[in-house]
């Protein structure tokens, strides 16, 4: 395991200090437990967002954090959700006295340790709501599994929802946004390498020199099949294709498409991706109208993409085009 | 012999140090089906909970110690083996109460009450490969030990005995609960991590009840 | 190799396609010469600046093009300067009739092949001048050698002179300006893994799963030394140093500290090391008063980073907060 | 037997031929010391080179073959390889002018001039372990052999000897031009890709006099 890291057990906080000192204009980290908040938090008034989960994805979610988006971000040990204790204590940092939403990636231990945060903070008297994003068409979504995974496309709603909050709708309102850009948002990644865990410094997975994994998750965890390396075009259209078939999209629809780099992939090859995947959609009368293509939703050091097609309307689009002020997106400040 | 404070705290010190032991082999067993690291995080919580044993008060009841594993677990581990430890944990200390000593029927009440909060969390079933598949032969096999008149530390061996079958028989499972569900066949021919952990802990219970 | 390509002949044409479709806002790209310039290129009267070298560098040229920075960029081949004809294609394309400055990195081709552009450029009537960058501190300067590498600090260059130019400043003022930066920062780098060039298909170099190399470019050539990999707080202080050293920099100075990601580094990765740069300049008395940490000048695939400082005054810092639009780049707008 | 259009056509379509050929060496070779694309920039190059041969008049001459290279290597190649060749072929249409065919002393004028442009663009001097290293000694060997009356073929044949051997010889030394020059010591050991390119056209133009 070759990283840049001192001791395993102090990636998380050492890299958090790294990230509040560089960006101590936006945002101010706070330790034990470890959580991030706008400099300026909590916004009276405003509906405040705060998502979190395993850190290894950066820059989700604290690069997110800051005018137009997140209020909070709470990170976990690497790929394992954090603890209610930080999400409550984030909650309260951000509460600005219009209620909290928390948008949640739906993974077991995500899932159950904001609820438990959301039940102290009710207690404590903050109104909180929690949208569980799950975009992940690799995995199957019935009653008897754990359901999609949230992956890229929730860079999707925490942009989107942070900049309904940030134009100063309710909880309902914001909420119901949220809810709207997930139920529209669908994503599949691949992987070209595994990643590797600092306290596990092992591969998640092994891949032979001539092999890819499709329908990735972005913990390492293992996608659904694994086949043989292809040109960029054809990967493109073996994940496009269940995306598209998926809400379904259809012609006329427009859209935003996220080409997301897994960690270890050089822009080159996710502008190669995108060229393709616009060009697929476009084949389909499906029109790219937005675009973003970088690192947003990591698995540390793993090679690959996700793709994420967004259906816009008009709200959605503004919304977008809002302006925003993070370390990870920023544009209009 | 009824369990008193001193059988809990033997049990919490023998988790923290099995659990450490095979801190490496959890994680291999969750790097296989999900993210690799149910080891790490089982053990970054007992690390936690082993030193704050000493801030209990001597006349602290088998529930308290419960409780304060309960809380730390919540508050150490995260991803889904934390609250659902935890809750177990928590739902056995209420269980319990504040009885200085357990009999059998405390020992089985404590049982049920664990694999019981973790359905109530994460609503899996027997055969969904997850801890549940441990926990609850860990359970019938406790419940039938103390019907036949088992003593606490036999119906604790039985319970344990159980649960690593449990853990071994999730192995051919397809899951439908927590990461490996994601996996589909695939998940087919390994162990779930968080089964074999509850056979551990549920081991250290019977090693602590036979050295009581 | 494994990498997201189709025919390793088309990757620059299609990567360059796809950049230009997902920034269509910013910029707009020629092929065949290939280059890239503002969507609304050229500013009438505004002193125009293009960049340029191999490709493989990403965002580095024309992530950086767009108001406030660069006015054109021109992509050659992956690791391999330009020909002159898109350098002067696209210095045609961008002259405002106030003149145009070439920034250019200090290696013997990319130098040759621009000033032979100059040369043709000049013949047509446009006024030329050229910055060569030569900011890395690992290559020994001399007047035996092809003297140093322009590597990261090259960013800091475009991102100053281009908000000198965007106010107005006229071509001697803005060359000035360039020249200062580049005089005043100086970089470092160093990989954990090699790159792998498409056309090549093997390594650039192979290192033990304990080696680092010291001291690398950002073409995968080798760098000055090979060690035993050492903690990242360790591997920050053997670069910091030469660095600090060079100019000198001093106690008192204010800076703008750059972590600089090889591309294939992950962000969690890059913050332990912002952190322990920043520690460690301030141990010394030298404050950080501006910083970024990111992938900005890479070398395809590569694990490693590099530190840039960059000195700072009232001027520098007036400029480097001015405005800026780019794809890789952006605040103010 | 003095060299016409012909010879410089098949000079440069074995130029094509064995650069195409050794790409894989001379990628190697700068991989070791350098980034890698030399064989790559001078194969594209050469590949451009040679369908647009069919573009020159019957009644073209030498130099104007020359200058087709020149042209086409400077907008192709790119790197440092591309103009520094690009000069050479450049220089070289230039020395020979309009001339329909090329005796000794033109071939040697032809080397020559091929040789000072370079070293105008890059400054490199013998032993600075690039091209030079080649050419120098290729020109040195040139100028003998036409001395001693040698033909045309025989002038070549020396110059793509004494190339090969100055390539060879560029493998002890530390370099201090070009990308080479960074690795101070780690450079030695290592034959410099630029002349051992220079020592295969070199010797492409022997075979074809030879051939003539
Ligand atoms: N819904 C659930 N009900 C019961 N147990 C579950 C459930 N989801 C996951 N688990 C258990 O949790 C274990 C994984 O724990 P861990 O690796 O620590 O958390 P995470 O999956 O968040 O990384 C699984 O092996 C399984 O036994
Ligand atoms: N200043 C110079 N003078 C003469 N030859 C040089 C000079 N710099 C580099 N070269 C030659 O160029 C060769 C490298 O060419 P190439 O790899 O195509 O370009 P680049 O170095 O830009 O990647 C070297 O092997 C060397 O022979
Ligand atoms: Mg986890
Ligand atoms: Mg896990
Ligand atoms: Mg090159
Ligand atoms: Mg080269």
């Amino acid at each position: 395991m070759k990283k840049l890291i001192n001791d395993p057990k102090n990636v998380v906080n050492e890299s958090l200090a790294g990230f509040a000192a560089a960006h101590s204009d936006l945002v101010r980290a706070e330790y034990d437990p470890n959580y991030v908040v706008r400099a300026d938090a909590p916004t009276a008034g405003k509906v405040a967002i705060i998502s979190g989960g395993g850190s290894g994805h950066e820059p989700l979610h604290a690069g997110f954090v800051g005018y137009g988006m997140l209020d909070g971000a709470v990170p976990g040990a690497v790929f394992t959700s954090p603890t209610p204790d930080p999400i409550l204590a984030a909650t309260q940092a951000v509460d600005g006295g219009a209620g909290v939403l928390h948008i949640v990636k739906n993974y077991t231990g995500d899932v159950l340790n904001f609820e438990t945060a959301a039940d102290l903070a009710a207690a404590e008297g903050i109104e909180v709501r929690a949208v569980v994003t799950n975009d992940d068409v690799a995995v199957k979504d019935s009653l008897y599994t754990a359901g999609r995974r949230g992956v890229a496309g929730t860079v999707l709603v925490e942009k989107i929802a942070g900049a309904a909050a940030q134009r100063g709708d309710d909880l309902d309102a914001v909420t119901a946004i949220a809810e709207k850009v997930n139920a529209q948002v669908r994503s599949m990644g691949v992987a070209l390498s595994p990643c590797i865990v600092p306290h596990a410094g092992e591969p998640s997975f092994t891949l032979a020199e001539d092999e890819i994994e499709i329908g990735i998750g972005i913990h390492g965890e293992p996608g659904r099949e694994r086949i043989k390396l292809e040109p960029a075009d054809a990967i493109v259209e073996r994940i496009l294709g269940p995306i598209v078939e998926d809400i379904p999209f259809a012609s006329g629809d427009k859209v935003l498409l996220l080409v997301n780099g897994m960690g270890g992939t050089p822009l080159v090859e996710l502008f190669i991706v995108y060229r393709h995947a616009a060009e697929v959609l476009a084949a389909q009368g499906i029109e790219v109208t937005r675009s973003l293509v970088g690192n947003y939703t990591t698995a540390l050091e793993m090679q690959g993409f996700s793709l994420s097609v967004l259906k816009l309307d008009d709200e959605l689009t503004e919304l977008w085009d809002a302006p925003v002020q993070t370390a990870a997106l920023r544009w209009g400040r | 012999m009824a369990l008193g404070l001193s059988w809990t705290l033997d049990w919490i010190r023998r988790s923290g140090a099995v659990i450490a032991d095979k801190r490496v082999e959890l994680i291999t067993l969750d790097r296989a089906i999900g993210d690799g690291d149910h080891g790490e995080n089982m053990d970054r919580g007992f690390q936690a909970v082993v030193p704050k044993l000493a801030m209990l008060d001597d006349d602290a009841t088998p529930g308290d110690a419960l409780k304060l594993v309960a809380t730390t677990l919540i508050s150490t581990v995260g991803g889904a083996a934390g609250p659902l430890f935890g809750t177990a944990y928590l739902k056995a200390a209420i269980a319990v109460g504040s009885a200085p000593e357990l009999d059998g029927a405390a020992v089985v009440a404590l049982l049920t009450a664990a694999r019981d909060g973790i359905v109530l969390r994460g609503k899996a079933e027997v055969g969904d490969k997850t801890m549940i598949d441990a926990w609850t032969p860990a359970v019938d096999a406790a419940v039938a030990a103390e019907a036949s008149g088992a003593s606490e530390a036999e119906i604790l061996a039985a319970a344990a005995e159980a649960a690593a079958a449990g853990a071994v028989a999730t192995e051919p499972l397809v899951a439908h609960k927590g990461r490996a569900s994601y996996l589909g066949e695939r998940a087919i021919g390994h162990r779930d991590p968080g089964a074999q952990s509850t056979a551990y802990l549920l081991q250290a219970a019977a090693d602590a009840a036979q050295a009581a």
